[in-house]
């Protein structure tokens, strides 16, 4: 089998997981938040527990009309989501979801995964600006200055889990881990969260930022900006957005639980077993993710945009060169 | 070359770095920013209209009229008992408290003084439309600031004192429950023509005392989660300072006016309840900010909660009305009584010439002076400060507009 | 921010009660008259003292508060509501009530201007709160403040003709369903074949 | 290796449609009327050679130039517009500029040199069909290692442009704003 074809098979599952992720962590985040607040949730669709209510809708979504604008530039208008959804297909292909389960791996994964991941900012930008609104407009601002801030912590962060694995493919950080304590002849591996919590902590909170979640949802921030570059979108282009931030959330959570969790890994486990057990493994520790950063998104209120800025370029970056500094020389001293 | 660049350069560097704001060095264009009549956080049909540059807004100029409804010309139409019906819709978050003022200024006026036990409900009332009222502003308030879970804490005990005032007067939010001369016998409280009135509803204090437990523990549990977020301390602690000499100056009152650090509470001042029966404090804030606004509301629940309680311990019996005329006319003279509102002073202006309506009835409303200030207050400040100083001045465009 | 505790004893701030001390000593500091307003205390002047007399009231009175300013129609013709029962000249009364947050007391000031092209000094040097206030008067009775700087409809679209609050201003919703409420109580329907 | 081998190849097939792809947003670049769609384009463009660099195996070149080009420099370009001139929805501002000649003979200049550079160099060498690209560790070696210096001055180069920008960009404050500037 050709590798392209067996990227077009992969994109086709993506193509299916991506709305299903979508949902499950949209009624995730609806009863989360509910119970959080006092309060039930969804409750009748379906029958028990309100669990089509996502599927509702989905289909609610499909059939509002779809607007565009009098003032918008429409091509521009109408590709925006399209992209932002390219760059969450893009980072599924590179995830391992257990040995031998990752669909490319790529040498150069973790890079791979920052780069594509920085092509949804271009699509909300274009979302922002093509709406013709002036909402929009901040709030295409707001995210591009966003984004651009967090982006730096973001691969900064991941620096530190590549000088310690020496590899960036994202098979090779988890086999890193496997193995950390194998020459000791010890069968324990190490999860990397362990020596990188700083890490970790950078990481998270420059992919919520990334994500645009409370408290980083400036560029939608609808107390201020009604929906900031969403707001002129509607039926399905909404729908792709909203799924896109989900299916993000999805995957920034499983490269964090590859990265620093020891991703499909648990300790003890045989490869031969981790083959089926790898995706429900990671699967877990990417609800682990999901679950704090739907908690934090119920508990915060917004930064304002110089504050955040603030603590971008102030705090994370500058914690994050530091940690590149001290895992150098913890690299180099064992 | 190079050097000559690099000396022009570095001082407006240094300065920049310094001042940490870019939009003076770079040309930007001003934007107008429409924001409102209908926006999410404006509170109903405010608009502002904003120059901005980038995110700073430079003037701000405050929109209003879309919700002007002419209380002051109808009222010039109607009776004095039918004004009330009126002026409950001014501020509909607290609407019991609107008629108070007014019904006293007719009372007085006429020269009829309610029985005890009238009053003693009127105060109880009054304080739970302000639990309520400030209950509203508590969800609302970090909604602005982006965290949508007080909203649900606040709201599921507003829900409990709303669901008190309609127990005794029928209507939650328009109750017209006051008459001249005392209030009406509460719903289903039986016949009216019996000597053994039962005024209140079975149960109603003791739930009432129930309730106001409720409130003060929701009132702990809102401060462990709003004034423990370190994002809105970050958001409110010294946004949008009010000097006590400028809101006095433009008229800003009730917690506003608190917050700046004026302990001035008509309760204290004013009769137009038995407020003096009571124990309670006037919180006072000191900076004047955003987290002052919101903190002396909050402290104001507690407040009023314990009013409630004294009030239901210790209220009298008694008839619930004074004798008055049937048809009721107001003798020729004018008064201005004013009231501590949940949202400030407010009172009203009342000209009779002893006709069954008022020649002239003019309503000083608390929101109306409290937003006059906006266009001082938002000069220079970040877009989302707009909304969290907004926010925090707690109006209702009700009330704004009448 | 601290908690003060609530003054127990009733300043009798209003002026109401014995000697209307507060009317007559405000009346005395700006040189006007004590008008009768059941307990509350009103001052009248005349109309070309108007700022001098709220600045007196803000400097010397201590009265820092801008609570409100409105104005009164009196006229023996009112298209809307009740007839007076007694003639009177037909003028503007405004009112101007400020007060003090220390004490607590209030006092209106009143001032007569004439019925035709009604104009007065405006307050908002003394009181930015004014703005607004006199932009309502401006709007609702036609007075015209000399000196504010802001001339426009607070409320009605600026092409709006006429000032609604004045009496000859006819409530068009009358004019076209007479109001039923005038019998305030009706007579009621008879229930379950009724007692 | 005639027409024919050529065409027989899918892999050249995809080359083709990339790189003409490439050359048309390219050209659109430079011909549309509209800043925004501009930069947009420039997008493509360098979406294109980065598809490129990876037919060539290079796979840390294309996601480099994804990474810095599309994900910041773009980004910036767009933020940059948007904050400045601000055309929202369709903009009808034309962005043609009389000297067109001077610019295409500088840029068919430019090309000449460049093939002039990689033909006198390369011309004669035919290379073997690419199977694995070079280890990201070489890469990173010779980056580190025997090119530090021309990697160094690169870096200077682009703090000075850094500086450059701010300092076209800025605009002069009168005395009276300068003094308003300093008071806050």
């Amino acid at each position: 089998m050709s590798p392209w074809l067996a990227l077009a098979i992969w994109l086709l599952v993506v193509a299916t997981i991506i709305p299903v992720m979508g949902m499950a962590i949209g009624y995730a985040e609806m009863k989360i938040s509910a119970h959080m607040q006092s309060r039930i949730g969804p409750y009748f669709a379906g029958g028990r527990f309100g669990w089509a209510q996502l599927i509702a809708d989905g289909v609610k979504f499909f059939q509002k009309e779809d607007l565009v604008p009098d003032n918008a530039d429409r091509p521009v208008f109408k590709m925006a989501p399209v992209l932002v959804m390219v760059g969450t297909v893009g980072l599924f292909v590179v995830i391992p979801f257990g040995p031998g389960l990752t669909p490319q791996n790529l040498d150069l994964g973790i890079f791979y995964a920052l780069a594509i991941s920085s092509i949804g900012t271009i699509g909300v930008l274009m979302a922002g600006w093509s709406s013709g609104n002036k909402y929009s407009l901040i709030g295409g601002l707001r995210a591009a200055g966003q984004l651009i801030a967090y982006e730096l912590p973001l691969v900064l962060a991941v620096v530190g889990v590549v000088i310690l694995a020496g590899t960036m493919s994202l098979d090779g950080i988890v086999q890193a881990q496997i193995s950390w304590f194998s020459e000791a002849g010890w069968a324990w591996g190490m999860p990397f969260v362990i020596v990188q919590a700083v890490g970790l902590g950078v990481f998270f909170i420059a992919s919520l930022a990334e994500l645009s979640r409370i408290p980083f949802d400036m560029p939608i921030a609808e107390s201020e900006l009604v929906m900031g570059y969403l707001t002129e979108y509607s039926g399905f282009r909404f729908l792709f957005f909203f799924l896109a931030e989900f299916a993000n959330m999805f995957t920034l959570s499983a490269i964090a639980a590859t990265l620093f969790l020891g991703g499909y890994w648990v300790p003890g486990v045989p490869d031969s077993i981790l083959q089926f057990v790898g995706p429900l493994v990671l699967l877990g520790k990417i609800a682990l993710f999901v679950f704090v950063s739907i908690w934090l998104r119920w508990t915060f209120p917004r930064f304002r945009e110089d504050q955040l800025q603030t603590l971008a370029w102030k705090w994370l970056v500058p914690i994050s060169l530091a940690n590149i500094i001290v895992t150098g020389i913890l690299k180099v001293v064992i | 070359m190079g050097e000559e660049l690099e000396m022009t350069v570095a001082p407006d560097m240094v300065r920049n770095l310094a001042g940490a704001a870019v939009s003076v060095e770079l040309e930007t264009p001003d934007m107008t920013l429409n924001i409102g009549p209908q926006h999410p956080s404006t509170h109903g049909v405010l608009r502002l209209v904003a120059k901005v540059d980038g995110e700073r807004a430079f003037d701000v100029q405050p929109v209003i009229g879309y919700m002007h409804r002419g209380y002051e010309k109808l009222s010039e139409v109607r009776t004095y008992p039918q004004i009330t019906a009126l002026i409950n819709r001014i501020d509909w978050v607290s609407g019991y408290a609107n008629e108070i003022p007014f019904i006293v200024a007719a009372e007085r006026l006429m020269g009829v003084e309610p029985p005890e036990r009238a009053q003693f409900i009127r105060l109880i009332l009054t304080e739970m439309a302000r639990i309520s009222s400030h209950l509203v502003f508590q969800a609302s308030y970090p909604l602005e600031l982006g965290a949508a879970t007080p909203l649900f804490f606040a709201l599921r005990d507003r829900e409990r004192v709303l669901d008190l005032i309609e127990m005794v007067t029928g209507g939650r939010f328009h109750p017209n429950f006051n008459r001249i001369g005392g209030v009406k016998p509460a719903v289903g409280a039986g016949p009216t023509t019996r000597k053994t009135i039962q005024d209140l509803p079975a149960g109603f204090l003791a739930e009432t005392r129930d309730a106001m437990d409720r409130v003060l523990s929701t009132a702990d549990q809102l401060e462990d989660l709003v004034a423990g977020n370190e994002i809105v301390l970050a958001r409110t602690k010294g946004i949008g300072i009010l000097p006590p000499e400028v809101a006095i100056a433009y008229g800003v009152s009730g917690p506003n006016l608190r917050a700046s650090g004026v302990g001035f509470d008509l309760r204290n001042v004013s009769d137009y309840l038995p407020y003096h029966l009571f124990d309670f404090q006037v919180p006072v804030g000191e900076a004047g900010d955003c987290w002052d606004r919101w903190w002396v509301r909050l402290e104001e629940i507690r407040q009023s909660a314990s009013i409630v309680r004294q009030a239901v311990d210790s209220i009298p019996s008694g008839p619930l009305q004074a004798k008055v005329p049937r048809i009721i006319k107001v003798p020729a003279g004018e008064i201005y009584v004013r009231a501590e509102n949940p949202k400030g002073e407010m009172g009203y202006y009342v000209v009779s010439d002893g006709g069954l309506g008022p020649y002239r009835l003019k309503i000083r409303s608390a929101s109306f002076s409290n937003i006059s200030i906006l266009r001082w207050a938002l000069e220079g400040t970040l877009v989302p400060d707009i909304i969290a100083i907004m926010g925090s001045l707690d109006f209702v465009l009700g009330d704004v507009d009448r | 921010m601290t908690l003060s505790p609530s003054d127990a004893e009733m300043t009798d701030a209003d002026g109401a009660g014995e000697g209307n001390s507060l009317v007559d000593r405000a009346a005395d500091a700006v040189g006007g008259v004590a008008l009768e307003a059941l307990e509350t205390a009103k001052v009248g002047v005349s109309a070309d003292r108007w700022t001098q007399t709220l600045r007196i009231a803000r400097d010397d009175l201590g009265l820092g508060f801008f609570s409100w300013l409105s104005a009164i129609h009196w006229t023996n013709d009112p298209q809307v509501g009740d007839s007076l029962s007694q003639e009177v000249t037909e003028r503007f009364e405004l009112l101007c009530a400020v007060s003090d947050v220390t004490s607590g007391e209030l006092v209106v000031f009143s001032t007569d201007l004439e019925a035709t092209a009604p104009t007065v000094d405006s307050l908002i040097e003394i009181y930015p709160g004014a703005d607004w206030h006199e932009r309502e008067a401006r709007e609702m009775f036609g007075i015209t403040f000399v000196g504010h700087p802001c001339p426009e409809n607070l409320y009605l679209p600026n092409e709006f003709a006429g000032n609604p609050l004045l009496k000859s201003f006819p409530l068009l919703s009358r004019e076209v369903k007479p109001w039923p409420g005038d019998v305030d109580v009706e007579e009621m329907p008879a229930v379950g074949g009724g007692t | 290796m005639g027409f024919e081998d050529w065409i027989a190849e899918p892999l050249n097939w995809v080359f083709a449609v990339i790189a003409l792809a490439t050359v048309v947003s390219g050209f659109r670049v430079v011909t549309s009327p509209n800043v925004v769609h501009a930069a947009l384009f420039l997008v493509a463009a360098l979406a294109g050679t980065a598809a490129l660099f990876l037919l060539l195996a290079a796979e840390f070149l294309a996601w480099v130039l994804v990474l810095v080009y599309i994900g910041a420099v773009i980004v910036l370009f767009l933020f940059g517009i948007m904050i400045t001139r601000a055309p929202t929805g369709r903009d009808e501002s034309n962005l043609d500029h009389k000297r067109r000649l001077p610019a295409a003979l500088v840029s068919l200049a430019l090309l000449a040199l460049l093939l002039w550079g990689l033909i006198s160099q390369w011309g004669d060498t035919t290379i073997d069909r690419i199977t694995a690209g070079t280890p990201t560790t070489v890469l990173g070696e010779g980056l580190l290692g025997r090119f530090v210096f021309p990697f160094e001055v690169v870096g200077f180069v682009l703090l000075a442009a850094l500086v450059g920008g701010i300092t076209i960009a800025r605009r002069d404050l009168s005395p009276a704003e300068e003094k308003e500037w300093e008071s806050k």
